[in-house]
């Protein structure tokens, strides 16, 4: 960031009215605890509402009114991005919005829309494509180290089973070769860094609340410096990373170092979402280790988000890169 | 410090070893439910019948009566053997059964003991309870003397293979007067007794080995009791202090071979972004250099464990130290597995099925004393910190 | 989020740097003692005469009345121009000043504020005990009121700048009767009152900044007390809250230069084990790059701290954030230097002398509130967790 | 380490014996506390008592008995280092010992009378050599990748400014080619490791002492949590590098993995001794960052004994490389 930029981090009114509105559907509609049911995927209910998501405007915040969207820009992307990262709303959401800004005419319409959908892959080490949440969508939006958009039906797609079994996850091989890193890449790691962001926090809240509550000892166990602590270094690590993913989404496109603000945001928001739900467990203690509390399903879903188009080792390479 | 040359320690590996080539089974183990618990018994019954079960343990109840060099060289041998963990035995081997040789009355240890080494009999613990888990000297799971019964109600939680375990460790409140740890009774609890109801817990890496057990006015013999009754804190407490190191033996050697086995696949594995190995990243390199050497202190630790018990008749709560080390690393290990291998390795289909021992991991972090509980032992009974003003 | 466009805020950025470009002292500052305060105060002078002091400061006082904004503004300027840290006037400015401006009587307010930005005066701090230094509340320095006098008697500890100070911000017990922070009055010391005695200490670093004073029954007029007797306790918690992170902005910038230098000169430096260069080590630039992420970080907190400032008129524990934040960090980036660039930065004769810097980093983490009670403030004023057992 | 091996870590009886009559001397005549009486370094203790080492056989521990040693081995020798560690001797007591496995004939017998003195030396990035309390030193014990020992009139000394100003360093441009690293390389860095996990212990204990004896909010600080945990974080951490080191010194020598057990025992004190020393000083609050406490003393140390021909760095590689 130039040092000459002057930013307020505070939400603006139209931000602040997308935080609510979004919030408050998915605080109805997509609790953390609906994970804990076991559904098959086919039940999830993001691809049931997928039409009210569009509806909302989910899809096309940062399209021109002119092409049905209401004008804002990445910012705005980003407080709903952070609001889905909280409820551990299924990645596709974020793949939709943007297979959006990659798509052109009616297939750009019909994402709009809500008739087409849009999934994300990204390439693994044995040189398979891993689809998240994919099964019926139309198009592919692949993280490499660039990001490019796909039909779903040009891959051979078969089935396999996800540490995150919340989630739906296919392979299909060999994966495309790797794009360039372009602006539009840094763009959607800006989204997930703002979804790691917010899984982050509400790791954080979920832990201090059992904290407050929960007793040993005759006392609350957030009474302890062992665990107080731990929450205020979670809160601090939460804080961090949503806070350079605002400053980043500010400067993006105003030129300067700001890849390397990219980089940073979803490096401090990877470890943030990781080290909490980590964190987040032990606080939990037994309890935390058990498929009946919602702590487990944010490292879970940490680790796929995480893993999305980047690692930990790019982002440090492109922190090291001459701007 | 010394190279310990003893022909007869050199002659006892070779033995193991070469047992334990013919006899470890090749059938696959079942996951879990009473056909591992079957599959356990069998194993600990081959051991019993080759003369190895329980190889430190007091020859009159069926052990060999050796050192706790010639266990740790058993336990080294078992593991690099590949043999199954202990897993539904493990109370029974390396917690209940060393309780009862340190505490039990003669009768009781004649039987118990044999019946375990032989396989006959798996053990469970009964210790932790939903409003008690770090806290143990809150229990609240009632034992009131009815006759010469002790009749038991409330619940346990955190009983590892409960379904289908023979006998249970069982800690109750007996005294409701008494403050916190007095009060306490230790008991040896059978588990088909009427009464009891066990509802199985889904751990987060979707393994169900956990249970929470309902008593419900259970009636249990007081000549089940173990040492007097009120006075099962100590009895406990003895126990806490066993783990020497050896009993987690497996699970370190497993640890460590997890290790070299993510060097292994990270120096064959290619990175899709610089095209080199994973491993000529020298970041990467770095971490596994970093995770190797504290796996080998992890060892090191151990093999320090094992010297004092060579010594000491009741273990100190140094034995906490590399319990701590152990939970700790172990996270880091399966944690650093994932994210240096990527989506590939966040499958559970995949060749090693890293997700499961990553979930699993954090287990040792919190089960049998969390870390903090560690922490607090080790600064207060090795370091001679004062308490806090909790009122323990 | 959005990016503040305004030609005002260009406008005065652009003043700023064009009249510290002109007047930054360029003679070397002396290392200590009261060289080093006059100038200091010299060139608080020459800045409250080219209208730059207090820029949030209330214009009645001398201040030119304008926002947080323009305060952070001046201090990135400041920063980036190579201008002096304002150490021996930093409590004046960022302390005593603020605290006097909130809770002053307008009487202390004419007495004090403007002495501060013209340059006439400089203050130091009176808090901390021997017995208590993260422990406030348990002050022991006693105040007993004489007259229209307060008789001080006991000492006080870490005291910066105390040399040559003017004034001292001073928090003393003047009831013994009410426990704990009840019973505190804060009070302006006058430096050169009688009975006063000063011995400086020195740090690890060998630089001498720190004192601890003496009082021997002085007395200092009542008039002086701020706020009322006994209900100092207030006064100075809302001094605790005041840090936005602007007051340490031009730490954190010199740190983020650190940071850059550090990876300048690894760029530049030969590895002799590789030959090559040291940043061409993938785990040196790993390490790297993540304090260089970190530095981003902090530097996002404090805009988020400022983003909150320009809404509330009372600071809230929050600042407590990216202070821990710095605190933690700052020992690190510094130690980072000194293990990746070995024993050339081992010496202190070197090009950047990083051992001072790292030696003097680690009171970040432990002045004016340690990490430690940091986290407590965090945990039980950010998060609203319980407060521990311990009797505050 | 070969699994095949057994190894008792408790102190043989001889073991002990070094341990107690060097420690008792130490505690005698090098208190920690000298080192803050700044004195200049001319008058520092351990030169004057060379001979009383000499006597006490320190320098020849490890020689065979017709030669003048006591016929032990490296295992000896690190129970020595670790008490030299704990009371932050001169680094230059482990270099005589280091110089008189190096020097042969004439040299060897007046390292080990006494007569002649050595000091280590170690190569900076900046091409120079570091010298340290080699004042008036015979020879120099280059310590690079391998170990050499020089003449100390060979090189053109000058005098510069140590962080820590108990221990004298000049330096000399430019330093000799490094050597390859050997067995005799292994084994000093095990004596450097020694003592860096003496250091890691006694930071450990003072601080210890200091938190059980410092009250604030009415009770002695050690009964915090956040400050019992560091400091058991500091016991496991001190353990586990004097365990390590312990280990690796049985294995010294007997084949296997060696030089991985050495290069873990090296990673793990120095780790040891600079995170101890670190945490040390935030135990000892702001008394810990003053000069008038010993806290500050172990990370200076700590920080040159760690750099001494090493670096984390260099025992990561090694940790890696192909056994």
């Amino acid at each position: 960031m130039s040092r000459d930029m002057i930013i307020d981090l505070h939400p603006t009114e139209d931000q602040q009215m997308i935080a609510d509105s979004i919030g408050a559907m998915l605080a109805d509609t997509l609790p953390v605890s609906r994970l804990r049911e076991k559904d098959a995927w086919a039940a999830a209910p993001e691809v049931a509402m997928w039409k009210d998501f569009a509806e909302l405007g989910l899809f096309a915040m940062a399209l021109p009114e002119d092409e049905g969207g209401a004008g804002y820009g990445l910012c705005e992307e980003l407080v709903a991005a952070r609001e889905l990262g909280r409820v551990l709303a299924s990645p596709s959401l974020l793949a939709q919005i943007a297979a959006v800004h990659l798509a052109s005419g009616d297939d750009r319409a019909a994402l709009v829309s809500g008739d087409k959908r849009a999934a994300f892959a990204t390439p693994g080490v044995d040189g398979a494509l891993y689809l998240y949440d994919g099964v019926g969508a139309d198009f592919v939006v692949v993280l490499d180290s660039g990001v490019s958009l796909h039909k779903a039906d040009g891959f051979d797609w078969s089935e396999a089973v996800a540490m995150d079994e919340t989630v739906s996850i296919r392979r299909a091989s060999p994966a495309p070769a790797p794009g360039n890193r372009d602006a539009m890449a840094d763009r959607v790691s800006l989204l997930i860094s703002a979804a790691l962001a917010g899984m982050a926090q509400a790791a954080t809240e979920l832990a201090v609340e059992y904290a407050g509550q929960r007793e040993q000892f005759g006392q609350p166990i957030g009474s302890f410096q062992a665990i107080k602590h731990a929450l205020a270094d979670m809160r601090v690590r939460a804080d961090a990373a949503d806070s350079q993913s605002r400053v980043a989404a500010v400067a993006f496109g105003l030129g300067g170092n700001d890849r390397r603000e990219v980089a940073a945001a979803r490096w401090l928001a990877g470890n943030a979402a990781l080290e909490n739900a980590r964190a987040g467990i032990q606080v939990h203690g037994g309890m935390g280790f058990t498929a009946e509390c919602d702590a487990h399903l944010f490292l879970k879903r940490a680790h796929l988000f995480a893993s999305l188009g980047s690692s930990r080792r790019g982002e440090e390479r492109r922190l090291i890169a001459s701007a | 410090m010394r190279l310990i040359e003893d022909p007869k320690l050199d002659r006892f590996r070779a033995e193991c070893r070469d047992w334990l080539q013919d006899n470890v089974p090749t059938a696959k183990r079942p996951p879990d439910g009473l056909a591992l618990r079957e599959y356990d018994l069998a194993w600990q019954r081959t051991q019993y019948e080759g003369g190895w079960a329980g190889v430190s343990w007091p020859k009159e109840y069926g052990g060999r009566g050796l050192s706790v060099l010639e266990q740790l060289i058993w336990h080294e041998e078992y593991a690099r053997a590949g043999a199954p963990p202990s897993a539904s035995m493990f109370v029974a081997l390396s917690h209940a059964g060393p309780t009862l040789i340190v505490q039990g009355s003669d009768e009781q240890k004649q039987r118990y003991l044999p019946k375990i080494l032989k396989g006959e009999e798996n053990w469970c613990q009964g210790f932790s309870e939903p409003g008690a888990g770090s806290d143990l000297a809150s229990l609240k799971t009632r034992g009131v003397v009815d006759g010469d019964h002790l009749v038991v109600t409330g619940t346990k939680i955190w009983t590892s293979y409960a379904e289908g375990a023979n006998r249970q460790e069982l800690l109750v409140r007996t005294d409701p007067e008494q403050p916190r740890h007095r009060g306490l009774t230790w008991i040896v609890c059978d588990m088909d007794l009427p009464g009891i109801d066990i509802r199985p817990i889904t751990a987060m890496s979707g393994v169900t080995h956990f249970a929470q057990v309902f008593y419900d006015e259970v009636r249990i013999p007081l000549a089940n009791v173990v040492g007097e009754i009120n006075k099962g804190w100590a009895i406990a407490m003895t126990t806490l202090g066993f783990e020497r190191g050896t009993g987690t033996i497996a699970h370190q050697i497993e640890l460590a071979n997890g290790v070299e086995r993510l060097i292994e696949v990270a120096g064959e594995t290619t990175d899709p972004e610089t095209g080199r190995s994973l491993l000529d990243d020298d970041a990467v390199a770095a971490r596994l250099a970093g995770l190797r050497a504290e796996v080998m202190a992890l060892r090191s630790l151990t093999v320090a464990s094992v010297s004092r018990g060579m010594r000491e008749e009741v273990p100190g709560a140094e034995g906490n130290i590399p319990a701590l080390y152990f939970g700790e690393l172990t996270r880091r290990v399966n944690g650093a597995a994932l994210e240096i291998l990527g989506p590939a390795a966040l499958a559970r289909d995949g060749e090693h099925n890293w997700p499961l021992h990553y979930l699993e991991s954090f287990k040792w972090a919190i089960g049998g004393g969390t870390s903090e509980i560690r922490r607090n032992v080790i600064g207060e009974r090795v370091l001679g910190l004062p308490r806090g003003p909790r009122a323990i």
